[in-house]
């Protein structure tokens, strides 16, 4: 983990309530996709933990949806304004584990974390499928940018206004996969927990007071005792989680 | 050259600063990030007898200037802080740490701290009466003055370490309660703890945090915290650890002039990682600007 | 269509806004502002049976996220708050105002009430037993069941308005003291009371406030408000007018969603001389985000 | 008074921790000389007080001293920037019991006020004599200013090292005048008070905490009742002034 000063580069929207922000500075502190940012806005108390989209040597690219105030101030920031960031937070995915032909499941803002997975699954030359699933077209993003890392990508809508009709699970029964990977909200988890047929590793979401693994805010339970959703997670393996 | 140095119970800190029990952990996070051997000492996650999962999540919430947080007292059992805890921390720190323990009942209280009080590396006690977020024990020891009373007694009776009360602010009448404290043979209270808070999901229309109330801590209770340790300075002869939303060299100054000795700095620490190093680094400037040579001098000050 | 209005104590409000005592006058400042009509009600300056200059200045403090005051209930007495304040509000109020009375012993409060008793325009009595700024008197009467209890029995003898007993969050427990209040004929209470704090200048050394304490307000102390109406809620079966911090639509609707039946809005006025009015412009915006059709089906649910 | 959104069009130093500060928008609720605005900061609870230097039917001019985190807030701002401010508060002077030849005493940040009301007693056609009090010449700011409006100008320093050595009223005491308009520090107040030989108004600074009349925060006692410095001041007379 280190705490630095960013400096937004890019802020925009790229699909409805949901805008793509690239912060330039020290990247050093990021080991692995599915790690988080911790962002602090001025007038807010707590912390703003979002998921690491990509990065390179200078910049983090994450991905946010508009759900609060904290948000919407973040939307409303424009490219050389800074930001204190704390970075590199959380264990990130294991992409060890994966096998040959790994499936990836994002659902929602749960698809960023799934893009620096992906590249870094492909980098270790595996054949990566992947499925985003959102509510409706208006909500789609990143469709191409997956394609463009050479994944196989099915996009699921929930109306059917674009792609397959249906959940990301809808999809995942068609499939054939060595291992998954997942990052979405909990009736999805509850949903692919009931049908995938491999091992995998899920990537969860809580309310975090410190993010960084002293505060205990968000401990959850698991097979192998308790962990800090923060700092022994977001990502915990299939095997351990207490559903 | 301005002095930071405070004498608390007759171990002398090289600084006040004091980061709070639940906010720090058994400091080896912390010391990946910076050499906590520049605090004054810390106090550790509190701990109970057995081993606490604490309250289910969330224990977290928001608000203007401050957090709430229910965690509930999560600790590995004072059996695992002697056995695992304090050998890890005694790596990286190197000066007498505070330990906090609580309690469900009289002798929860005692026999934690029968237990803790053989380890050298423990300094002082911080007994926390006060805790918000658990039932049927915690915050009630700290209510009344004649449980208060009890607690300081029967754990006066198992170490002859300084002992510090930690109270609640929830009450009418805090002098009372550390009145009582000081009777029954404590060595100085603390305080605040947190306020009782709580915040309400409009979309769910449910209370954000799974155990419905909080602790409130941050900036937002700093006011409440002045004067109390202001009126409780008053009340008692016995040295005040002053803490509630301390995140600033001028906010420990604001603290001390009430009347603390030396103060915790709790949720900053949360916010940004370095805060309590920040603030250490920054006092000798602050000192400078309102014309303080030595800390030890202002403890009371307001009062003249 | 969304339904702003609430009932409070058989008499029908257009909505559950109202101005809290203190911080809005006797209106007439705040109708060459806007057209106070808009509002629900407001709750006039805390009035006591002789004029009252207060306290000395300075008298107000400033702190993260809200304001500390010590005006010491300045007012110019009952008999020309009668003569003088009254008719000057007749002439841009029309609505029933909720009266607000202090007193410094049980009589005080008793003849302040009954010479008010009479005048048409006052629709409720809201009792302070909670000032937190005078001395020998105000806060002490909130701070126990007993005198709370007796405080709303005798002034319940002179008045059949709707009476509502304005209680302190300085209390170890404050649904006992609802509790007693119910007993004793209250139709209601109103919560909270400034929350007592203090500030000390770091260059003089000394308190900010020339009475050394003074009363915490705005939006920091919110979630110590919202935690005691919720707690009241469950403890008493008469309405509760909520308040403490509230700036925004949105915490109207969190407010009334922990059990108020109306809401005070009593800092925010002094920031933004507009603020209740906006509050109540936002209202049906904000409601129809949250799926609310009408503020008086969500009194409480957050106990669902 | 008005509440509006107005925009920074200059903010400069002009003396040692003392800015100028100019903001566009609708004036038209300022009345009199001597009045003042209530500037809200982010991050800061109260607004912050501050008397008008001068206006025009677009602008308003303000010239504050850094003194606390609300003011050095406001020395970091920059043109195109916009603060929400009431305008038009307090009652200010009296120009109507000047005489023909008023002196006008300004100390430090008291000196501002000074300098609408020298215009208007101008504009009145009134001999106006000015004397402003700093501690030291890095501090002195506005004389030419004063001048420029064909007032006589005379400037003390406490340690000499500009105009004249010593206080205000050790140049008062030098002058025949026909009545006095002060802005500045109590002491200064108060060696007015024991050396002025006309009738004269004062103007009060107290913390305030709405700065239009609701809150009795500023309530002092004067010899014809309780007023309060936000509204029926911060300008009082002599007379009526309880010392």
């Amino acid at each position: 983990m280190k705490q630095a000063i960013y400096e937004i580069t890019r802020n925009q929207k790229i699909a409805d309530h949901v805008y793509e922000m690239v912060l330039r500075g020290d990247t050093s502190a990021i080991t692995a996709p599915g790690q988080f940012i911790n962002i602090q806005l001025a007038g807010k108390y707590l912390r703003r933990p979002i998921s690491i989209c990509d990065w390179s040597d200078t910049d983090i690219t994450i991905i946010y949806k508009v759900v609060g105030g904290g948000t919407e101030q973040m939307s409303e920031m424009h490219p050389g304004e800074t930001l204190d960031v704390l970075v590199g937070l959380g264990n990130g995915y294991n992409t060890k584990k994966s096998g040959d032909a790994p499936v990836l499941l994002g659902g929602g803002v749960g698809v960023p974390p799934m893009y620096g997975l992906c590249k870094a699954l492909r980098a270790e030359g595996k054949a990566v499928k992947v499925i985003l699933g959102f509510n409706t077209a208006s909500e789609v993003f990143y469709e191409n940018e997956f394609r463009a890392l050479g994944a196989e990508v099915t996009v699921t809508t929930v109306d059917g206004s674009y792609g397959m009709k249906g959940f990301v699970t809808d999809a995942l029964k068609t499939m054939e996969y060595s291992y998954f990977f997942t990052c979405g909200p909990m009736p999805m988890f509850r949903a692919i927990e009931s049908v995938a047929v491999t091992s995998g590793q899920y990537s969860f979401e809580e309310r975090m007071g410190c993010g960084f693994g002293a505060c205990m805010g968000c401990t959850c339970k698991t097979k192998y005792g308790n962990k800090r959703i923060c700092k022994d997670g977001p990502v915990l393996e299939r095997e351990e989680i207490v559903w | 050259m301005v002095n930071l140095s405070v004498n608390l119970s007759g171990i002398e800190m090289a600084n006040p600063i004091i980061p709070a029990s639940g906010t720090f952990g058994f400091g080896y996070e912390f010391a990946e990030l910076y050499d906590i051997n520049c605090l004054g000492t810390f106090s550790f996650k509190g701990t109970t007898l057995n081993p606490r999962f604490g309250n289910p999540t969330p224990r977290i919430a928001e608000c203007e200037g401050g957090m709430l947080n229910a965690v509930g007292l999560q600790n590995p059992g004072v059996d695992k802080v002697i056995s695992e805890e304090l050998p890890k921390l005694a790596k990286v720190f190197h000066k007498p740490v505070m330990a906090n323990v609580s309690g469900f009942s009289l002798e929860e209280y005692v026999e934690t701290v029968r237990k803790l009080d053989g380890e050298k590396q423990i300094g002082w006690f911080e007994v926390n009466i006060s805790c918000p977020n658990v039932h049927g024990g915690g915050m009630s020891f700290g209510t009344s003055a004649a449980s208060a009373a009890q607690v300081t007694e029967a754990v006066r009776k198992v170490t002859s370490k300084p002992l510090y009360i930690k109270l609640s602010p929830n009450v009418t009448d805090i002098t009372e309660i550390a009145r009582a404290c000081e009777a029954s043979g404590a060595d100085g209270v603390s305080l605040i703890n947190t306020l009782m808070g709580m915040r309400i999901d409009l979309k769910k229309k449910k209370p954000v945090l799974a155990n419905v109330t909080g602790g409130f801590s941050g900036p937002a209770i700093m006011p409440v915290a002045l004067r109390m340790v202001y009126q409780v300075y008053k009340a008692v002869n016995i040295p005040i650890i002053g803490m509630g939303g301390i995140s600033t060299a001028e906010d420990v100054i604001e603290m001390m002039l009430a009347g603390a000795t030396a103060v915790q700095v709790g949720a900053a620490n949360l916010i940004n990682p370095y805060a309590s190093r920040d603030i250490i680094d920054a006092l000798p400037a602050a000192m400078e600007k309102y014309g303080i040579r030595s800390l030890s001098e202002i403890i009371g000050a307001a009062h003249a």
